[in-house]
């Protein structure tokens, strides 16, 4: 298996992700910088949270010009496993990839801290690592991580069980408590918490692991991942 | 529009210098060392160089006193920042400045300059910036002013490092009137590099280039916080302002950029130094005297943001996220090309000339061609009368609280916003990005994993006004003793601090007493504990209506772990553990902050610290940590060992059931030097070995309650209900 | 040379909370007659073009792809001829 | 009633990051025909109010204390009479 991970300019969870996936799950990853334009030969692409050119505008509004993303959006329509984090999430909104859109936090600040979540749906690439309805902790750090979508968006994500991942106790008035969600086909998440923040019981915490296990597990073709 | 440009003769007759903040008699030394009158672009790089936040004009005698050099201290005071060896190939890089002034104008911009500002200070060294720590004073919360400070420092420091991509793993924010109108905004950054290449600000060997990176230059912040006020009182000049914005982006790019400079290009790069204050003429003119070096600037080649900049503007102009490289000539191309991959601005803008002239061209003028030391060795230094102030002649008696319910004081503390939990303040900056933090703010220090090595960096910020402003020399020492306790309680041995010395107008000579005295203290205190200081910045004149603030010195320390399984954290773990308190407790109430809150400020003779004993202590804990003993370990601060204790318990709502052989009232006595650790059953007689005397067992954790036997009264509560008034103290004021 | 001044705001469905910071702020402060707050963004462009016409076709594409998130945003904008 | 626009700039001289990378990025694009490109704020209020007299009084102390930052921006307005 070989994954990219996305850098933009300003990126600053590319380092993080990177070494979540190589070092510490132990694949091969490399770094791929926004002018690329060729993702042939990964299996999965990763996209990193922080912040990409600034964000001055609107979070991954400017992200979505990199010449990179088209070639996203070809490995993406070809099945390809994305995954969004954070400022990927926004980025991959921003770009289409993903329904709906996030805006500032109800309390308007930025927010650090861990916070529990549920894990809606198990039975996607994302998510098979974890039980139905476990609850895990993962660190958020977003300004604008509040999902939003029109009410016939969401009420369709709900009904294809496109929501991965919910808040336990919403902190930033996210519609539905969604903190991760999935595009129709199931190939691309986007999340606002951070697994890559919570794979070193070190740092704190390793209730990350199970999105990288389940994308590796689906990447190289394992039919099912025993649950944990 | 601007100024026009006076001639020599006039500026001599008109003196326009002394709004610049030079005063006659500076104005004549100038000239007589330029043995000539100067022009109009030469006194303002004078009025810059020659300030004391480039000069420290009033504070060098002063910081010559400071201890700056053990064996582990790669480079002191002087540079961008200090280096400490720390193993194992690796340095550590550290340093503190005030943005006190600017954000106090504006604070959300202010706050985040201060921090975009430091950061460049640490990788100008050339290492990569691993965390920042911010330590804040106010007024009181309950001040509508003071809470929209409150709010916009604090977003403005996340802004800036969240944006970045740095994380802010601690601080501390505190709170006394005097700091109303003063607000202090302190930020420290600390990084890490391989220690064989450390950089310099150097701008050797002639024919070499002088190349501008970063930011156009715009005219703002020119001439510091001075010029910034005169125009906000000018209505007529409503749509000009002198504000610096920062621009996190650009310093990402700038950062990884100059990073890769000092990495991957060594042989090219001569010396690096960031723009500060009195930006381009600062980081020229001190590349230049460091190598000894003359140099000439073309001022038509500064990228500007503006048109018809003056030489004056272009030289002194503060605008963000600027760098100054100086680069073997032959190797431009390639480390301009390396900017133009980061999409940057880089421009060879000058080069070192034979000589000691400091030269500069506008248009095809000769603009300045001063002696590099006018600007910076043969600035003014001035040995201030010293005058120990009246309140600290006649200290009033001993302070003797009267504590009939121990139970309700220990509320009142735990909601004073000095000890409420600040959580919903830190949770709005990132603590954990580049995932190499193993404490995030809450407990005693933050603490930083070093990649590659088995190794952690403790970091904290200390202050304490109250303590100085009753005993300047021993405030000073607490301060440091209290820093090295909160990284020894984490594992960490101390090794150096950063200082910003925080202080009014040093022009009076109590507050130059205070200064000097509180030095001498921080002094004292860095020999025993062995921790050098290796930079620092001094903030004076922080003073409303010739009122100044409590002397403030804020002391940021570094330690090290030196093995990531003896980090230890201050929430007791398990029901269960013995709790210890090392250190006898006093009647020590002057100064504390239950002084404070009863009586509404401070006054008597402060307590004393006995640096010796202090040592022998942290020694202990620090052995009895390593040995893995510990579970859990806090040092007693503000409000005493009761609120130490109840600290202790909230982070996991385990509480405790203690006896102390003391009166109820002690509980709250801030006598120094105690610490209290938790030690599992099992290591109990380890620890009773190792410690001898010099620990008391008090009890054992508990679930759920904090249970307190003084000799006189029993204070208890669930930890539920405390935890709620300790977290609601602060944020609910704030709302 | 054209100047378009584009104005950009949230969805009425969409709860804004910077607006309802303002709102709740002016009515603590007593202010109680502000009946309703709207906060949106905009942005003046100086362009070159050969006609109104194609300055507006540009300026709506830049709207659409950039200025607006149209998944939560809506845009208007106005294009005049300036002289240079 | 009356309803005030308001319209919030940086002054001239304040860095403005946020347009700074808008305009890199159009012109990244090949939009090199945009020459400038400022960024604001605006906001519509409504408001009940005796006069427009009053009404301009007060949004002018709203600009001033809450929506603009002084130190840094500008800020104009318009108050117009509006059916509730
Ligand atoms: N401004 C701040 N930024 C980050 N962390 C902070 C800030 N203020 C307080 N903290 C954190 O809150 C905790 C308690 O602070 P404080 O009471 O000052 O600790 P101590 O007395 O141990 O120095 C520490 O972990 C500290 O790092
Ligand atoms: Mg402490």
């Amino acid at each position: 298996m070989k994954a990219a991970v996305l850098s933009f300019p300003g990126s600053n969870c590319d380092a993080d992700l990177l070494w979540a996936i190589r070092d510490i799950c132990g694949e091969e990853a490399e770094m791929v910088a926004a002018n690329h334009t060729d993702l042939s030969g990964f299996d999965l692409v990763l996209v990193p949270g922080g912040f990409s050119y600034g964000d001055y505008l609107r979070s991954g509004a400017i992200a979505k010009f990199a010449p990179v993303m088209t070639a996203l959006k070809a490995f993406a329509d070809a099945g390809g496993y994305v995954i969004g984090i954070c400022n990927g999430f926004q980025i991959l909104t921003e770009a289409g990839l993903l329904p709906g859109a996030l805006q500032w936090n109800q309390s308007l600040q930025f927010i650090c801290e861990p916070e529990p979540l549920v894990v809606a749906n198990n039975q996607t690439a994302f998510s098979t690592a974890y039980r139905a309805d476990q609850t895990i902790t993962l660190p958020i750090a977003h300004g604008e991580g509040n999902y939003y979508a029109d009410p016939a968006t969401l009420a369709a994500l709900e009904a294809n069980g496109q929501v991965v991942f919910r808040y336990a106790h919403n902190p930033n008035g996210s519609l539905n408590d969604i903190a991760g969600v999935t595009n129709a086909r199931g190939n691309v998440l986007g999340m606002m918490p951070h697994p890559e923040r919570a794979v070193e019981a070190l740092l704190g915490g390793t209730d990350g692991l199970g999105v990288f296990q389940s994308l590796i597990h689906a990447t190289k073709g394992a039919t099912t991942v025993a649950a944990n | 529009m601007l100024q026009t440009e006076m001639s020599p003769e006039t500026i001599r007759v008109k003196k326009p210098y002394l709004d610049w903040g030079l005063t006659e008699a500076e104005y004549d030394r100038y000239a007589e060392l330029l043995g000539r009158l100067p022009n109009y672009t030469e006194i303002g790089l004078a009025s810059g160089m020659w300030s004391e936040h480039c000069a420290y004009k009033f504070s060098k005698p002063v910081l010559k006193g400071f201890w700056t050099k053990n064996d582990r201290v790669l480079m002191g005071p002087g540079e961008g920042a200090g280096v400490i060896d720390i193993g194992e190939g690796k340095a550590v890089v550290f340093k503190a400045e005030s943005h006190n002034h600017p954000s106090a104008v504006e604070p959300y911009e202010g706050a985040a300059t201060g921090v975009g500002g430091i950061i460049r200070d640490i990788f100008s060294i050339g290492a990569k910036p691993i965390a920042v720590l911010d330590s804040l004073a106010f007024g009181s919360p309950t001040d509508p002013r003071t809470k929209q400070l409150i709010d916009q420092v604090v977003a403005g420091i996340g802004g800036y490092g969240n944006a970045i991509g740095i994380p802010t793993v601690g601080g501390e924010i505190r709170f006394a009137d005097s700091y109303a109108k003063n607000p202090l905004v302190n930020a420290m950054c600390v990084g890490v590099m391989d220690k064989a290449k450390i950089q310099k600000g150097k701008a050797a060997g002639v024919g070499n280039a002088l190349i501008y990176v970063g930011a156009k230059t715009g005219r703002d912040g020119i001439n510091g916080a001075s010029f910034a006020s005169a125009e906000f009182s000018d209505e007529a000049a409503a749509d000009r302002s002198a504000v610096q914005v920062g621009d996190p982006f650009m310093e990402k790019l700038l950062m990884d950029a100059c990073l890769e400079v000092t990495d991957r290009h060594q042989a090219a790069l001569v010396g690096m130094q960031d723009m500060g204050a009195a930006g381009l003429v600062s980081s020229t003119v001190e590349m230049a005297d460091k190598s000894d070096s003359g140099m000439v600037l073309d001022l038509d080649l500064i990228p500007q943001r503006e048109p018809h900049m003056t030489p004056f503007e272009i030289m002194l102009s503060e605008s963000q996220e600027r760098m100054m490289l100086c680069v073997r000539a032959g190797s431009e191309d390639q480390i301009i090309a390396l900017f133009k991959e980061y999409d940057l601005d880089a421009v060879v803008c000058g080069h070192v000339e034979a000589g000691h002239r400091y030269r500069l061209l506008h248009h095809g003028e000769v603009v300045c061609d001063v002696p590099v030391s006018a600007l910076t060795s043969d600035a003014p230094v001035y040995h201030q009368a010293s005058q120990q102030p009246a309140r600290l002649a006649h200290p009033a008696a001993d302070f003797v609280p009267a504590v009939p319910d121990a139970l309700a004081t220990l509320k009142q503390l735990l909601a004073d916003p000095n000890v409420a939990d600040k959580a919903f303040l830190y949770q709005r900056y990132d603590a954990q990005v580049q995932t190499n933090t193993c404490v995030t703010p809450g407990s005693d220090a933050g603490v930083v994993r070093v990649r590659g090595t088995h190794r952690a960096l403790a970091m904290t910020t200390d202050s304490n006004g109250r303590y100085l402003y009753l005993d300047p020399e021993v405030g000073g020492a607490i301060t440091v003793a209290e820093a090295t306790r909160n990284l020894v309680v984490s594992g960490a041995e101390p090794l150096g601090i950063t200082d910003c010395l925080n202080y009014g107008d040093p022009t009076k000579p109590e507050i130059f007493y205070e200064l000097a005295e509180s030095a001498k203290g921080i002094t004292a205190a860095t020999k025993v504990f062995n921790t050098p200081v290796i930079s620092g910045n001094v903030s004076l004149y922080n003073e409303t209506n010739g009122v100044a603030i409590y002397p403030t010195p804020m002391i940021g320390m570094v330690g090290l772990i030196e093995d990531l399984t003896t980090i230890t954290t201050q929430d007791f773990k398990q029901v269960g553990e013995g709790v210890y308190v090392i250190g006898a407790t006093g009647a020590d109430f002057n100064g504390s902050l239950l002084q404070q809150v009863l009586t509404g400020g401070v006054a008597g003779t402060l307590m004393p610290l006995d640096l010796a004993a202090e040592k022998a202590k942290q020694d202990l804990v620090l052995q009895a940590i390593r040995a893995h003993l510990v579970s859990a370990a806090h040092d007693v601060a503000d409000g005493g060992l009761l609120v130490a204790l109840a600290e202790m318990s909230f982070g996991r709502g385990i509480g405790l059931k203690a006896t102390v052989d003391l009166p109820a009232a002690q509980l709250f006595s801030e006598t120094q030097g105690r610490f209290i650790l938790t030690v599992p059953a099992a290591h109990q007689a380890a620890f009773e070995a190792m410690a001898g005397a010099a620990a008391t067992h008090i009890g054992t954790t508990e679930a759920g309650t904090l249970k307190v036997t003084a000799t006189d009264q029993t204070i208890e509560a669930p930890v539920a209900a405390l935890k709620q008034i300790n977290m609601e103290g602060l944020s609910c004021q704030l709302k | 040379m054209f100047k378009a001044t584009i104005y950009v705001n949230y969805k009425p469905s969409v709860l804004d909370p910077k607006a309802e910071v303002i709102k709740k702020t002016l009515g603590r402060l007593g202010q109680t007659n502000v009946a309703s707050v709207l906060v949106g963004k905009y942005f003046e462009l100086t362009l070159s073009a050969d006609s109104k016409e194609a300055a507006e076709q540009q300026v709506d594409r830049i709207c659409d792809e950039m200025l607006a998130n149209v998944n939560m945003e809506s845009y208007r904008y106005d294009v005049a001829a300036v002289t240079a």
